[in-house]
């Protein structure tokens, strides 16, 4: 994104001066604002860049547009690394009417949702470590077919297993900028409590620790 | 202490493992079920004696054998596990013994009751944020992208190259493109016969009625007495003219029918 | 989470005295544009006020939005007696998408093409002779177009006919820097492009050349 942040009309003189051929930014963040407002999806920098005239910046336009909409009954909000307009949230009680019903989540469907968020990437093995119980086939089902979770890329580990991973879709809906701004990641992580902490080796080791060993011995949580 | 009193002190037991036991269904797994009796010792978990805790344990599955309850597996293991911490605790280290001590296992079961804790209020908190749909809302009238659709075609060098070879060395391989110089074709020999078997009244040889010219060149005459021959069994099946051959290889003779 | 808009401080004044139950006028002008924002059809006056707090003016709240939006990416429009945000007319074209599809020039384009490159300066009657078939007005128009072949100086023969030449965009597209740098045959054979057999070559070549003759342009280029 573009280091200035000055008011749109310096920057269009000084767009003027260098990008020539370009529309001046002021008529960029129309653009920008005016594809944004075509669409309920999120839309990323490059596909925005991607329908305006060449040599325009809609990363800088972004900014502009952004301050525009701050503290409207609209605003410019990012979802990973896509923009999209939304309703302010206090102003949700205008829209009953639009309120999407959307299905309860069980709670082992909360929780896994919660471990992948966090834990991310998450192997199925982790995530029922640390929930103490096997995941149901259905549970995954469910936050895939929601779109909020997907796959990730294999851990590389024995077995290769496949790891999950949160997805846009996820963002959009709890309204993050990031994954790193899921509510009280950073006490979670100061206090280790996203460390894989492998169980401790019995030596006599035929209980339920053997696998579980297994599994957590070489975990990799990416601090994405 | 009277049967009575004992009888009532039961009763409460029961009661209060009943409810832990008829809800056994809602727990998910027996670290669940243990966070849950931890909550019990109103403490920080990171303060919880797993000892006190690994007895509840142990009580509570003792009970739900009492009333015959069905456990699953996992849970009885959970129990053996709990089991073998209590003792390790309990009794003093042997040094000669390898493996962990039973603080360090208690202190990993905290810190899986700890993180699950965690977990759960994490769970909590997120569901707890504005959803999408629910408290803000994305745009009700979409306007949809019209996509227009561009062709543009392309050929590469060896396309080109190999294109125009195709057209090159057809030259050197034409046996099936005759040259027309060379050819009588049936319709010219049909066009020339008609005008001539007016005149036909005897029996004539069908060389004859080959054109001018062409019995020289050895090419043209077999193509020219091909179609001459061809012609005339045309006509004679239209009845024109009666066709006839004397002998194997003796000169094939036509005259008309319609004297 | 919201603060009042820092637009429309008279309004707000005047409200304040008037009907200092209802919220300030910046905050129904908020209301007013999420709904409008959200909601997937035109909203009366009517519409609005029943979503709105008890004591709202959303028609002169609305005033003020279309203000606001004036000379934007997107404006406020009255369809019927109904209030909708459209995306300003003049930036129709950004809701445009154009997708390129990219197919292989057909066989009779092909050879068309070849023999200019190898014969030019050539009239069509040459062409003609050289493939041993005629050329479709349809080929050569789709070679002007491409702008790979262009017309080249009148022939100074009975009946004056046009020659074709290959243009600098068809060197450029064959990385050729000059159509004399085209291999020879001779080069052709010894590069291996000349060994494919003979009959099933003629045989094809004479069904489909009749063919081409009669079909429409469109069909002469492969779909893939």
């Amino acid at each position: 994104m573009s280091e200035q942040t000055t008011d749109a009309p310096e920057a269009e003189a000084n767009t003027e001066e260098t990008l020539f051929e370009a529309p001046p930014m002021g008529e960029q963040e129309r653009m920008v604002e005016a594809i944004l407002f075509a669409t309920a999806d999120p839309c990323t920098v490059a596909e925005l860049a991607g329908r305006m005239p060449h040599g325009c910046d809609p990363a800088e336009a972004l900014v502009y547009l952004r301050k525009r909409y701050e503290g409207r009954g609209v605003s410019l909000v990012k979802v990973g690394d896509a923009w999209a307009l939304r309703t302010a949230p206090d102003l949700g009680f205008l829209m009953q009417k639009e309120t999407v019903e959307t299905r309860k989540l069980s709670r082992a469907a909360v929780e896994t949702l919660a471990i992948v968020a966090y834990h991310q990437p998450v192997t199925r093995a982790e995530i029922e470590e640390i929930r103490g119980v096997s995941v149901s086939r259905g549970t995954i089902d469910q936050l895939i077919e929601l779109e909020w979770i997907r796959f990730g890329r294999r851990r590389m580990t024995p077995g290769r297993p496949v790891t999950f991973v949160v997805t846009q879709d996820f963002l959009d809906h709890f309204g993050l900028e990031n994954a790193r701004d899921l509510p009280g990641l950073k006490e979670l992580r100061s206090a280790g409590l996203l460390e894989s902490r492998p169980a401790p080796l019995l030596g006599e080791g035929s209980d339920d620790d053997g696998d579980e060993d297994d599994t957590n011995q070489s975990e990799m949580f990416d601090e994405s | 202490m009277s049967d009575a009193t004992i009888f009532s002190t039961d009763v409460n037991e029961r009661l209060a493992a009943e409810a832990l036991i008829v809800d056994v269904d809602g727990f998910e797994g027996p670290l669940d079920l243990l966070l849950t009796l931890s909550r019990t010792q109103k403490v920080d978990l990171r303060q919880i004696s797993v000892l006190a805790l690994a007895e509840q344990y142990l009580a509570f599955i003792h009970k739900a054998r009492d009333l015959r309850l069905e456990l699953a597996a996992d849970y009885l293991v959970m129990a053996a596990w709990l089991a073998f911490l209590k003792s390790r605790l309990l009794l003093p280290p042997d040094p000669s013994e390898e493996g962990p001590s039973g603080e360090e296992l208690a202190a990993h079961l905290a810190f899986q009751l700890e993180r699950l804790a965690a977990m759960r209020d994490a769970a909590a908190k997120l569901m707890a944020r504005d959803q999408l749909g629910r408290d803000f809302f994305a745009r009700g009238i979409t306007e949809d992208v019209t996509r227009t659709r561009r062709v543009t075609y392309t050929a590469t060098l060896l396309d080109l190259m190999q294109g125009y070879a195709r057209i090159r060395t057809k030259d050197e391989f034409r046996p099936f493109v005759m040259d027309r110089e060379k050819v009588f074709t049936m319709e010219e020999a049909l066009g020339r016969m008609r005008g001539l078997i007016g005149f036909a009244g005897e029996w004539t040889d069908i060389l004859s009625y080959l054109p001018e010219g062409w019995e020289l060149d050895p090419v043209k005459r077999r193509s020219a007495t091909a179609s001459t021959f061809a012609a005339s069994l045309e006509l004679a099946k239209e009845g024109k003219i009666e066709i006839r051959q004397g002998d194997v290889f003796a000169p094939i003779q036509i005259r008309n029918k319609e004297r």
